[in-house]
């Protein structure tokens, strides 16, 4: 069997376990064994996935195993890695750890809160191990859905409205997608060969030109929309706000990187023409995305949604990259992705904490929060610290990449994008310093606060976790850059050609 | 008697439609529903006139038309009387047979 | 005749037995309800057993009827619904309003299977014509059959007049074709392929008469009152099965009978899916009655149905059986659900669902899987009917047809998730009390559900059909 | 020779900031004290072994070498453009090592007193580590992304120790202050090191600053607004430089930056981090003289602006460490004339050579100066001038260096200020006339301002103390001591042989005609602080009113900061964020919103169709069917 289908198995059977268990401790118990048996498991892969590499394995794809699914369409099961994947399916485990222990105290339908917790899991793993583009697809609805009933029954706030927007534009979004791939799988024999959702089998033939420019810009978008693309990002701020903490972190971790890969791995894989064609009118976009993002987050009062709109800028900058199209800049996007993902996820886990405790989102209703629970606050000025690009923690290291790499573009349009884009780390430095300044920092306001019991040890589990693997990529990045290099020479090949 | 020398086929299918439309615009126009009913029969009725005609005038040599024209005749009957049946319940219910009466279910 | 006639012919022959059994035990045993619902659902499930073993093509009657694997495969279909539906409504045939009722119910249910059968049976447009009209007529009296509501009268009242216009539409539309082609063998139309102005408005006619019972805006309107005001199993039966056997006629004959004229009727019908996935979905959006706002749901589904005519060829017939399988279970167990809840309490409003999975867990999870299907989510089984629908759709190049479509799914998951909102999130002081359902009501769901997760995963069934084709 | 060991400089402090960062509290507070100074007290020992041997072991005439003592692949961009972390040593470097380490010593000693008893003693040394070890990571970068990296570490400890007592409002708007202009600074940086990078394909300072690399000797390329790109390039990365040393328009954030620790103050807002700028433009010196002279030119007159400027300022504030502060811009202002008006190579090296050790010698003296400001508040606990007065009986030890860190940065001979000073003047003097005019008059003005405060705080009238004021603890006053020695005697070292532009030796000679008017301004500028504030009198007041125009603007700071709160609340906040926050939900929100709205206000528009009425469902379907007969055959 494809070790890779493990991945898919393991959180299978916790969602079953989940549902065997009795009361919730069981439940919340056999989550967390059945996410750190995952993220083990996801070591180990690593663990095999360099030895193949080091006894001379060159294959695009490793642990690849096709099986027909539906013949008549030619549909398979078709399953295999790549450095990129990898490093996706790693990040996604971390975070799913994190999400576990930090949501250990979730006392509302407990059971059917892991279920769609893990489930949502299972689509982000399936999505990425998967080499065709149906079972991507699926797992990509797989993945989206669970959203709804995770915001909407155990958010807070508007949860109904911010739960049912964020549904229907990730959905709009997956219907434009739809529109894409199907498009891609009826051009896919322009060249010869059957119609095939096989990714690597379409790469190969490739797809006729006319085809790539009608349907480039439907699966670019379906998937932006996914990794909020101005302007389609608005479901995220709100999203984002009412979701629980460990919804948040997943999906601000972890699924919004959906989006920016399938940018990459199927809208410009597959369709490198159109996408060279049409980059202008996105990298304009996505620097708008950029800068905006990061201008919006400095007005915001409410914690999540300065995180939220800090992620839309930061996801910007992860299809900013992609669309400069040269390896290094990929490298970044690609950093950024796992870097992003990390720390935001760790944002949003101090941020339920923090919520809580004090019962409140709002900067300025609290203040002084270092005295107080000095565990969660330091935490979560690394997390700052990290997202503002500081060396030593994993954001530098993308951010870097990104525009060393964009700054490969020799014309004046991608250099001007560039200086633009740069200016972001400034403009993160506000906002980031802005809520340190004004939440942690300063006398405590509110003496309630003065009572306060900082970090239990699920929460700093889960929270150590994201930021030891923060710190880890931050000073040692040359493998994670290397393990997501290694395939994008191919990649870009087909990109440049 | 040879019909088809005297009379176009084509006077036949004018007739027929104007009967269909006949039928039509009196089962929308009229309110009660045991004149609409009769609307229906007119709407069958032109149809029986077009099998009739069409078996007549080009196909002589066989019987499918006129064939179909009685199983109409005899489907319409069925119809009314459950039409009838209906329209009883509905008097039972509503205490008239007008249509304008039986409109609570609608948006 | 044979026995192997007989046998080829085994759901209509064994049918009019069951009917028979109805008529004489509505005769004699007026006062055991529950022995007769047992005994009906008993013989049904042998009956739909029967209906499984295979037999040989054929066509008798000098071509009237003619059986095939694909046709049994469809009437199976239509079967194992009306099972469903023969067990969800047990309780209601049971409760003593309908007492020295329930054989008329069976009786009269079970003649518009016939009916259908005929249809799709039918190799005779007169044939078509007998069994549409022994389809229609006695789901009139079904719909007002709970005779001590008006709602219930206005309904059948409603359905009936409309439903004479709509076939007399279709006859119309049939006599014409007549006098293009002299026959109405349907073999032999096929074989002449003739293409005139005439002919045109023969098959949009024809469309439309069929149309109607599909609910195709805009032959639609009845759907919605006659939906709310039909006793539930009526609604369910109408939603699933005689849809279904309206949309496979539709398919045999388009597919069999003017295969050469393709471009005649796929104008038409793209035209009518837009229109019908458009205001079906405008009007579910502020439904708050659950049979209502089932009823504009199935219109929306049918609209996505169309879809799978777009492509000629075996592609557009197998997802189209297919969805239709899809459709029907996700449906029957929607409805199931229902008819537990109205069964128990007699509250159909979407409001009365709210605070649903607090009290009766399971069965919310049931609705919560089988709404996820009628809008298409993974992993259940309405994701796969709908991609190949799309794909169906997309094969003969109608992108825009099919973004329309993806954009109308979107929609259509906001009033599933209204559902879903009302049972999982909204809180409410006195919600529905927890039911107990009966071991009949229990196997309904339990064979919906099980179709809803298999169907997707074994594509064997994809590729059986397909092979029928 | 092998200089392998000096991975120690690096590892040791970065060992000890974890080692406190994690313990944290469980580590008691003398005990953490303890550690981080001891790790510094190696480290100083091994700079200084370095040193020795680098010196010792090179030719003065011959040139001191280069030598890469380390280098790790750490990140690589493209197979050209790769990050390593190393340590690269040369004159520069090891010099800048001697600095930081002594003065880091120092104040860590000087901090066991200090900051004894203070809350968040072990996250002080744990910053003080950190900060350490980013500095000297920066100063032996082998190439300019390393620095990169290290020197927004820098930023984050100076941000870190600026806001170390975080409780209160005015330390935390000031770090936060510090941060972002630096942070906006390094984007200039940032952006330099893309285009410098692009045009020549490496960040190693090696292949950057060989004068016949392919760097310096290939043609200008192309020009945008007059000048070539690599003259673009070194203005953004001076822009780093000037954010980090606080050039105007960027300096504001330093005077803020007062409110971290004193001994904060003087390790990194005096000696260490604020010269980063010109240890920049040192390093990429060659390029900058060959490669990019009106990028020199320019450096030249932000620098003596800044003097001037920043002199002005200092003249008319109350706050002590401010004073200081001021004093601080206006000394890395001439580092940064003389870098301006220096060539490359030889004798023309001489701003190159003035410049260094004009730091090197800065770093002993202000550091002095902000230990003894230090030592003064921690016995009047406050930093205002007018709360003191008359310590010199108090307080002997630090009088006596304090005077001696007056005297040297007023530029008397022989102390170490003096020579290096002179030497800045000779080189803006056979450079630059009108810039040799003004660092002249600054100097006046230096010797006026410092004496001013030094007459504040020792002469002057004695105001009541609520507490005797009274010495400082050995701890103190052993740093004290020492650094006022080697205030003295740094102006010996034969940096002319040691630290060049080429790194070859050169002879410098002394220019009677350029020293004695400099001493002579000194000695008119301490003459006159003593006329007006040995003792107290009307005169200041006076004198106040007579120019109170240039006196208000300059005693606020002439409303720089009053600019920027503009520019950022004003303009940022109110006019680009606001309205972007608006937008996004009024609009981009609104939009989406008004797609959902829409649909639903149509299902509600529709809803007529649905009338209940059996007749029109009848006219709907037959019109239906007309309409799609109509539909086909027309087509």
């Amino acid at each position: 069997m494809n070790p890779l289908l493990l991945l898919i198995l393991i959180p299978a059977l916790t969602m079953a376990g989940i549902m065997l268990a009795g009361d919730v401790k069981q439940a919340r118990v056999i989550s967390a064994v059945g996410m750190s048996a995952q993220l083990l498991f996801s070591f180990v892969l690593l663990y095999w996935f360099y030895q193949l590499r080091q006894s001379g394995n060159t294959d695009e794809m490793v642990f690849v195993s096709t099986t027909v699914w539906y013949p008549s369409l030619n549909i398979q099961l078709k399953f295999g890695i790549d450095g990129i994947s990898m490093s996706m399916i790693m990040l996604t485990s971390i975070v799913t750890f994190a999400g576990v222990f930090v949501s250990w105290q979730v006392e509302y339908l407990t059971k059917e809160f892991f279920i769609s917790l893990i489930l949502l899991a299972t689509g982000v793993f399936g999505f990425f191990i998967s080499l065709d583009l149906f079972t991507m697809f699926l797992f990509y609805e797989v993945a989206v859905i669970p959203m709804y009933l995770l915001i909407g029954i155990w958010g807070s706030g508007p949860k109904e409205y911010s739960a049912m927007k964020l549904t229907l534009m990730l959905m709009g979004g997956s219907a434009l997608l739809l529109v894409g791939l199907l498009g891609i799988y009826f051009n896919s024999a322009a060249n010869g060969g059957p119609l095939t959702f096989d990714l690597m089998q379409i790469a190969k033939n490739g797809l006729p030109r006319e085809a790539q420019m009608f349907f480039f810009p439907f699966t670019f978008i379906g998937f932006g929309i996914l990794g909020a693309l101005f302007p389609f990002h608005t479901w995220s701020p709100d999203g984002h706000a009412s979701a629980p903490t460990a919804v948040s972190m997943l999906h601000a971790g972890v699924l919004m990187k959906l989006g920016g890969y399938g940018c990459f791995r199927v809208a410009m894989y597959l369709m490198p023409e159109a996408a060279h064609a049409m980059a202008w009118f996105f990298i304009i976009l996505t620097t708008v995305s950029v800068v905006y993002g990061a201008f919006g987050a400095i007005w915001q009062k409410d914690l999540k949604y300065i995180n939220a709109y800090s992620s839309v800028s930061h996801c910007g900058l992860v299809l900013f990259a992609l669309l400069m199209m040269n390896e290094t800049a990929t490298t970044g996007a690609l950093l950024q992705m796992i870097s992003h993902g990390l720390m935001t996820a760790l944002f949003f886990a101090l941020i339920g904490m923090i919520y809580g405790r004090t019962h409140t989102r709002m900067i300025d209703e609290m203040g002084g929060l270092m005295k107080v629970i000095p565990f969660v606050s330091v935490l979560y000025v690394f997390a700052g610290l990290a997202s503002l690009g500081l060396p030593g923690l994993s954001g530098f290291v993308a951010e870097m990449t990104i525009f060393v790499g964009s700054f490969q573009n020799v014309d004046t349009f991608h250099r001007v994008a560039t200086i633009v884009a740069c200016s972001s780390i400034v403009i993160t430095a506000v906002y980031i310093l802005r809520v340190v300044g004004i939440l942690l920092l300063g006398p405590v306001r509110n003496n309630h606060y003065l009572e306060l019991k900082d970090a239990m040890w699920f929460e700093k589990l889960g929270g150590v976790t994201l930021l030891v693997s923060i710190m880890i990529i931050g000073i040692a990045p040359l493998w994670l850059s290397n393990l997501l290099r290694e395939p994008l020479a191919a990649m870009l090949n087909q990109l440049t050609n | 008697m040879n019909l088809s020398s005297e009379i176009p086929l084509q006077y036949m299918l004018v007739l027929s439609t104007l009967v269909f439309f006949i039928g039509l615009v009196s089962i929308i126009i009229r309110r009660n529903l045991i004149t609409m009913l009769m609307g229906i029969e007119l709407m069958l009725n032109a149809v029986n006139i077009n099998f009739v005609a069409f078996n007549h005038y080009l196909f002589p040599n066989r019987l499918e038309g006129h064939f179909f024209t009685m199983i109409i005749i005899a489907i319409a009957a069925a119809e009314a009387a459950v039409a009838i049946a209906l329209i009883i319940n509905i008097y039972r219910k509503v205490g008239t047979v007008s249509v304008d009466d039986i409109e609570e279910l609608k948006y | 005749m044979t026995w192997n006639t007989l046998f080829i012919m085994r759901h209509e022959v064994l049918l009019t037995l069951l009917i028979m059994y109805e008529l004489l035990a509505d005769l004699s045993d007026e006062t055991n309800r529950t022995r007769m619902v047992n005994v009906t659902i008993a013989g049904f499930f042998l009956y739909m057993l029967a209906g499984f073993v295979p037999s040989e093509n054929a066509a008798l009657f000098g071509g009237m009827y003619v059986n095939d694997e694909l046709r049994v495969l469809l009437k199976n279909i239509l079967s194992v619904s009306t099972f469903i539906v023969l067990l969800q409504s047990s309780g209601w045939a049971k409760s003593p309003i309908h007492q020295g009722r329930a054989g008329a119910f069976y009786l009269t249910l079970l003649s518009t299977l016939m009916g259908m059968f005929f249809m799709i049976s039918a190799g005779d447009f007169l044939m078509l014509y007998l069994g549409l009209e022994l389809a229609t007529l006695p789901l009139a009296l079904l719909a007002s059959f709970d005779k001590e509501f008006r709602r219930s009268a206005e309904a059948g009242a409603k359905l009936l007049m409309s439903s004479a216009v709509s076939s007399a539409v279709l006859l119309f539309g049939l006599s014409l074709m007549y006098g293009i082609y002299g026959t109405l063998q349907m073999e032999d139309i096929a074989q002449m392929n003739l293409n005139s102005d005439i002919h045109t408005i023969a098959i949009i006619f024809f469309i439309s008469g069929l149309g109607f019972k599909l609910s195709l805006v805009p032959f639609h309107l009845w759907t919605a009152d006659v939906y709310e005001g039909s006793p539930l199993p009526v609604t369910t039966y109408f939603s699933v099965v005689s849809k279904g056997a309206a949309l496979f006629t539709l398919m045999l004959v388009l597919y069999r009978v003017f295969r050469y004229q393709p471009e005649e009727w796929r104008m038409p019908l793209y035209t009518l899916s837009v229109l019908t996935m458009v205001v079906g979905n405008l009007f579910a959006l502020r439904q708050k009655n659950m049979k209502r706002f089932l009823a504009f749901s199935s219109i929306t589904q049918a609209g996505f149905m169309l879809l799978g005519f777009m492509n000629f060829g075996r592609i557009g017939m197998t997802t189209i059986v297919y969805f239709m399988l899809i459709y029907g279970l996700s449906n029957l167990a929607v409805f199931g659900v229902l008819s537990i809840i109205v069964r128990a309490t007699g509250k159909e409003s979407m409001d009365d669902l709210n605070g649903f999975y607090s009290t009766n867990p399971r069965l919310g999870l049931v609705m919560l899987l089988s709404l996820f299907s009628l809008a298409g989510i993974p992993p259940v089984a309405g994701f796969f009917g709908k991609f190949f629908l799309f794909t169906a759709a997309a094969s003969a190049g109608m992108y825009i047809l099919v973004f329309i479509a993806v954009l109308n799914a979107t929609i259509s998951l906001y009033y599933y998730l209204l559902v879903v909102k009302a049972m999982f999130i909204n809180k409410n002081e006195t919600p529905i009390p927890s039911i107990q359902s009966t071991f009949y009501e229990k196997l309904a769901i339990g064979i919906c559900l099980t179709g809803i997760l298999a169907i997707g995963f074994v594509s064997q069934l994809y590729e059986y059909i397909q092979g029928l084709m | 020779m092998d200089f392998s060991f000096t991975i120690l400089i690096l590892a040791l402090p970065l060992f000890s900031f974890a080692l406190l960062g994690l313990t944290s509290k469980s580590l008691k507070a003398d005990l953490a004290g303890y550690a981080g100074t001891t790790s510094l007290l190696v480290i100083t020992v091994l700079s200084y072994l370095a040193a020795w041997r680098y010196f010792g072991g090179g030719d003065a005439e011959a040139g001191f070498g280069t030598t890469i003592a380390m280098n790790y692949l750490w990140l690589n961009f493209t197979d050209t453009l790769q990050i390593h972390i190393g340590i690269l040593l040369d004159s520069l470097s090891i010099m800048m090592l001697v600095v930081i380490t002594t003065v880091s010593l120092m104040v860590h000693i000087y901090s066991l007193g200090y900051m004894k008893g203070e809350k968040g003693f072990q996250r002080y040394y744990a910053f003080l580590s950190l900060f350490t070890f980013s500095m000297l990571g920066l100063v032996v970068a082998t190439n300019i992304f390393q620095m990169y990296i290290f020197w927004e570490l820098v930023g984050v400890s100076s941000y870190l120790l600026i806001g170390f007592y975080y409780e209160r409002p005015s330390a935390v708007a000031a770090s936060k202050k510090a941060f972002i202009v630096t942070r906006f600074a390094d984007l200039g940086f940032l952006i330099g090191i893309l285009m410098l990078s692009f045009s020549t394909g490496t960040f190693d300072f090696d292949a950057l600053t060989s004068p016949t690399g392919p760097v310096i000797s290939q043609p200008a390329g192309s020009l945008f607004m007059g000048l070539s790109v690599t003259t673009w390039a070194m203005l953004f990365i001076f822009m780093g430089g000037a954010g980090k040393s606080a050039m105007f328009p960027l300096h504001i954030w330093l005077p803020d930056a007062m409110e971290g620790p004193t001994p904060v103050s003087a390790l990194i807002h005096a000696a260490t981090m604020v010269v980063a700028g010109v240890y920049l433009v040192a390093r990429l010196f060659p390029i900058y003289a060959m490669s990019a002279p009106e990028a020199l030119d320019v450096i030249s007159y932000i620098g003596s602006f800044t003097s001037l400027f920043a002199a002005v300022i200092a003249c008319t504030q109350l706050d002590i460490k401010r004073v200081l502060a001021y004093s601080t811009l206006s000394q890395i202002g001439y580092m940064m004339v003389a870098l301006g008006v220096s060539g490359y190579g030889g004798e023309a090296g001489l701003g190159y050579m003035a410049s260094l050790f004009h730091l090197f010698t800065h770093a002993f003296f202000k550091a002095l100066l902000f230990l003894g400001a230090g030592s003064v508040i921690h016995a009047v606990h406050s930093n205002m001038m007018t709360d003191m007065g008359g310590l010199r009986k108090y307080m002997p030890v630090t009088h006596v260096t304090f005077l001696i860190a007056c005297l040297t940065i007023a530029g008397l001979p022989p102390l170490s200020g003096f020579f290096s000073k002179d030497e800045i003047l000779v080189a803006a003097f056979e450079h630059n006339k009108i810039i040799f005019a003004v660092q002249w008059l600054v100097a006046g003005i230096t010797a006026f301002y410092m004496f001013r405060l030094y007459f504040n705080i020792f002469w002057n009238r004695t105001p009541e103390y609520h507490h005797a004021p009274h010495e400082s603890p050995v701890t103190m006053t052993l740093p004290l001591s020492f650094l006022a020695v080697a205030s003295v005697f740094a102006g010996f070292v034969p940096f002319h042989e040691l630290v060049t532009s080429d790194g070859k030796a050169f002879e410098t000679s002394f220019h009677v005609l350029v020293a004695l008017p400099s001493i002579a301004v000194a000695l008119v500028g301490i003459g006159l602080a003593y006329i007006m504030y040995f003792k107290q009198n009307e005169r200041p007041t006076k004198l106040a009113a007579s120019i109170s125009g240039i006196y208000t603007a300059a005693f606020h700071k002439f409303y720089i900061d009053e600019i920027y709160i503009f520019i950022t609340k004003g303009i940022i906040f109110q006019f680009i964020s606001r309205p972007v926050a608006w937008f996004d939900r009024h609009i981009v929100d609104g939009t989406m919103n008004l797609i959902g709205n829409t649909t639903v206000a149509a299902s509600v528009v529709i809803r007529r169709l649905q009338s209940g009425k059996v007749q029109l469902y009848i006219w709907f379907f037959a019109s239906g069917v007309l309409l799609l007969t109509l539909y086909m055959l027309l087509q």
